[in-house]
């Protein structure tokens, strides 16, 4: 099962212990690609310098490299440790900035990673968010792989719809059914979200540096939903260039739901509040489980149709689960499809995590904004449901 | 800017309660029509589970035969197929 | 493995039975989108009304909304209802219309529920003709997610061209090389292709409203064979503003096959007869499996070449279920990638379904040369099987 | 399960044994198709003769067909035999080429199925140098299948990464980080590589019809480092006229590792020396496993960026098999992702082999080169370790 | 255009007629050429089912010992790993 | 153009020589670093793979009621469980 896309195994079978070759593959094909590499005019449009542009060209037209010294000259100037220092003359976003951004990328993933926060969403972010910053490759740039999942997949909002599909495949709504009053709730994101809204338009009104518009405002909002694929898809519409700091700071609160919650639910609840919640509830049926969401849809449609086609693929998914006649498609949706969506998403959700657009005081406006409106939204909760 | 925000917010949760009002009601008006449906189900279901229960116990007296294991080792297959 | 992609069971499983809050997340979160949804310039292009797009570029340009009564207006003429009610006005397509094809959307997915008619795709196409009818969501309009998967997979073919690839892996083409005779049943398929052909002509000549094109008569000829994905590929080339009827008659008829079948032969045939085909057929080599996609391809490329892709296509997952050196790759087209095709080739044929195309006397001659073509058909089969 | 997408089983189900009848509805379909088929616009850009677009044009707007003796000429010239027949007049490679390629793509078929050579890889290439030979059917012209495939799947290198993705998680770098010294048999790969860029230069340069420039020499070069995802990701970069010779010279030769090993491994070293090789490895540790594609990925970006798409995914992979938190990724990644992508890769690797491209004495040059190449490589590999 | 109609009749099922009957007689000659092949594969085939019918028989004799039983499970596994 | 090979070939060898010694360096000391946590894993796992061979000894005496039969069926549905 190992040794089907590659050599590197054999080798190992045999009888030398090469472990696997591939990557050293790569690497020796890579110093051969190098100075034609800009010239291939992939993905770099800005992140070569003239020189390794110059090299590249006459390679390609005289057919002819300069002299080895040169060569090694230019080679110097295609790493990265001379891209983080030389950028950072230009422009501190193109050097040290990126620099600082792959710390991030690996915070994210030691967050994902060894404490298991959301680590779905925050490793593939994480890696993405490395892979977008790194110098001279064009990985978030025109042509560059990241920037394409982004454009296709984010920017239309395709992928947060697939992945909220592939949620609703995932969601049992009989608790719901059986306790129609717990709908209700639903108070408890709305608080989180327009306290959220608040902030962000007194954060903007009163912090000199800070300046959101209405639409920046009205996404920042939404993070105290803890919503992590409804962030996304409205920032993409919103306001993308915040969609980086919103989305990581909706994760890390979804992230942080199980550890916030419980003592703000303990400080507001007694004891035979929360032993009265775990009272059995009553048998839903199949046809209940078939209809509810047919009404979800239709109520979304008769009274707020923009939000159809959001509401509509959660409750596609949720209906192919719950008929019972698709159970091919429902399983490959809870499994394969949202699995693969995951990885793009959050490697597109990276590609906004550029120094340019990311290090500003904005984002921090954001990460605080979010974990109080996400204590609001989670208190309301717990108010509400007494 | 936060006058707008609270225009926003008051038309915003205005209107989500509206919503929210109106879906529960569907639900609960959902549920008492299909009542008769959820009740046969639940019946049925029920009278399975105690016929399932009853089959359980009597293979339980003879474990010297190896029928429990083959017992088990059904439930195993047609769980895992079921799972699929 | 609930848990992965949202805080809805979170909260759940913690104390409080909140069900899943996600939906409500979205309900909140739109109702904060609405004002800026038109000027956020996706989907609607004239799905939107006038006034709301003003208030959406007085809110992005002066950063101002309008007084809270006339915001309350505006909401009002956001909803569906208002929609349905106001546009009925300019054209009856897009008002009482859409509500008729959603209607239309709701009946197919009893048939495919309830009546367990073709599940796969009529669940598929259902919930894809309810989306696409949805008023001011711009779900079938240029930047809608529906438009697209019916522009990317639909129209270029490509859709069609993996079913035929995961149908072809799903076949065991056994019984057929033990008994080659039954080839030439392929005539019966001809038959209801050619009957249904004429019948679409004659409408066209004699019912003063219906007037197909030459080419509109052959995809309509297709239903008569009674193939789902063939009808799509080949309408989707000849005539796409009839693929939204003929999806809907070639899989209702695909699905009555169980039912009009046994009694047309019952007619037909004697019980001897019936009992002489039951034969036992001879073992068929693993040599002959795998020889017999090539032996066709190669008959469909010296013949028919411009057959090819699709042909190609059916016998490339019939090799690769048959050579058994794939089997990672047969066993993924098989599942996988035929599911997530299948859920996509129905949103997108869901795409056709709109009011100005579907509700057409058209549509209603299609259905009925179909039912009879599809008789036609079955009756020539078995007598020729005779 | 088996009847989930047509009839075709239904019919077979009840009582005829009718085999599968979707191919037999395809053929009916067509020949219907066909006199409409070049008007349609679809993929045979240069595909198809004057006349049947004349055929097709009134066809299309006169709604009247030519007389029946006339169709059934342009009937024979829509053939293969006709195609392949006339077509020679014009440019052998349109004509008898195309004959020839089929050819070589049933002789990749026969060592895929038969000898077991990479049949992931040479299946599928086979298969889509068949379909993108088929005269007349536009396949693999702009608006065709495997045309688009190409574009966008290995054009823009998008495949190749997945693949690494994919691979990436299939890998175990357990032994290598065990025994770190292996790394620099790295060298093995590189003697391969470099040997074959020599020898495609002293082609070019000795050789009277070959002439390679420095780019074609480089991505000819790779092979030497028997890497297929590799070698396809660069030669579409830097010179995708050649990605077809040196896909399948590639492909191949990663096929031959374990027969042209064991000797040369024989030759060059003493059994003592080969039992010394298998010692116990130490164990490795979790962190280190997980720490293992930070480290590479972090070395890339210092020191060789640009081949940070390539490395970055394969450690992106890697990375989500040791990290042990996102286990539902890795698996989709390990399976139905690598899957697809190989099968999509494989056919649009086949677009590559054209006559015009393919039947050149450079592609003869190319898999001389790459079998002493790997040759070299090997014995290297061998003498390194020693 | 219904002549058109029947033009297109006639040319299609003509050619349909003649590629099916191609198709049958290249089945018919696929089959002559490899009947070797087939019939080896067969014979295999029912010496295999053979041997495993008398392996089969043998422990159903002794079935106090668990054998049957951990038979039974070693061919549900591999059943199970076979069909993935 | 062979002269620009070579050193195209210089450049190369020499670059990947500096970045393949450099990972083993990175390697060794990743190693050294990580060798506390190791060393532990290593002895944690011994322990446990100890038990498990204790375990496994004591129930192989007492064949005759089934339990090791039971022992098997479970171990093979945690091997699939832990597999998927
Ligand atoms: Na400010
Ligand atoms: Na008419
Ligand atoms: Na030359």
């Amino acid at each position: 099962m190992v040794n089907m896309f590659g050599p590197c195994e054999n080798i190992a079978d045999i009888d030398i212990p090469m472990g696997s070759n591939c990557f050293r593959v790569v690497i020796c094909a890579f110093f051969l690609w190098l100075p034609f590499h800009s010239a291939a005019g992939e993905g770099d449009a800005g992140g070569v310098t003239a020189q390794i542009s110059a090299v590249a060209e006459s390679a390609d037209h005289a057919e002819c490299l300069p002299p080895i010294g040169e060569l090694f000259k230019k080679l110097w100037e295609s790493t990265g440790i001379s891209a983080f220092v030389e950028r950072t003359g230009d422009s501190w976003t193109l050097g040290i900035g990126r620099l600082l951004m792959i710390g991030i990328g690996f915070l994210l993933l030691y967050l994902g990673i060894r404490r298991k926060f959301e680590p779905l969403l925050l490793v593939t972010i994480g890696f993405g968010c490395i892979l977008s910053n790194v110098p001279l490759a064009g990985i978030n740039e025109p042509g560059g792989v990241i920037y394409f999942i982004y454009q296709a997949g984010i920017a239309t909002g395709y992928f947060p719809l697939i992945i909220f599909m592939g949620v609703g495949a995932l969601t049992d709504f009989g608790p719901l059914i059986a306790n129609p009053k717990t709908v209700l709730l639903g108070a408890a994101a709305q608080f989180g979200i327009f306290a959220t809204l608040l902030g962000a338009l007194a954060l903007s009104r009163w912090v000199p540096c800070i300046d959101f518009s209405m639409r920046d405002a009205a996404a920042i909002g939404i993070i105290g939903g803890a919503d992590g694929p409804t962030a996304i898809f409205l920032s993409a519409k919103l306001s993308p260039h915040l969609l980086g700091a919103i989305a990581v700071a909706a994760y890390s609160y979804m992230a942080l739901v199980p550890i916030i919650q419980p003592p703000i639910m303990r400080a507001l609840t007694t004891p035979e509040e929360r032993r009265i919640r775990m009272v059995q509830l009553r048998h839903v049926g199949r046809a209940e489980k078939i209809l509810f969401p047919l009404v979800v849809l239709t109520l979304c449609i008769v009274l707020l149709p923009s939000a159809a086609p959001l509401i509509g693929f959660f409750m596609f998914g949720n209906l192919m689960r719950e008929c019972l006649v698709v159970e091919r498609l429902s399983d490959t949706i809870q499994n394969s499809l949202i699995n693969i969506t995951t990885i793009f998403l959050g490697l597109g959700v990276g590609s906004k995590l550029s120094a340019e657009g990311f290090l500003t005081i904005e984002t921090v406006g954001i990460l605080v904004l979010g974990i109080i409106a996400f204590c609001i939204g989670t208190a309301c909760g717990v108010l509400m449901a007494r | 800017m936060i006058t707008e925000g609270l225009k926003l917010i008051v038309l915003g949760m205005g209107t989500v309660f509206v919503f929210l009002t109106l879906l529960l009601l569907a639900i609960k008006v959902m549920a008492r029509l299909l009542a008769p449906f959820t009740t046969t189900e639940m019946l049925e279901l029920e009278a399975e589970q105690q016929a399932a229960a009853a089959r359980r116990q009597q293979p339980a007296a003879d474990t010297g035969d190896g029928r429990t294991l083959i017992a088990v080792i059904s439930a195993a297959v047609a769980t895992h197929r079921a799972r699929r």
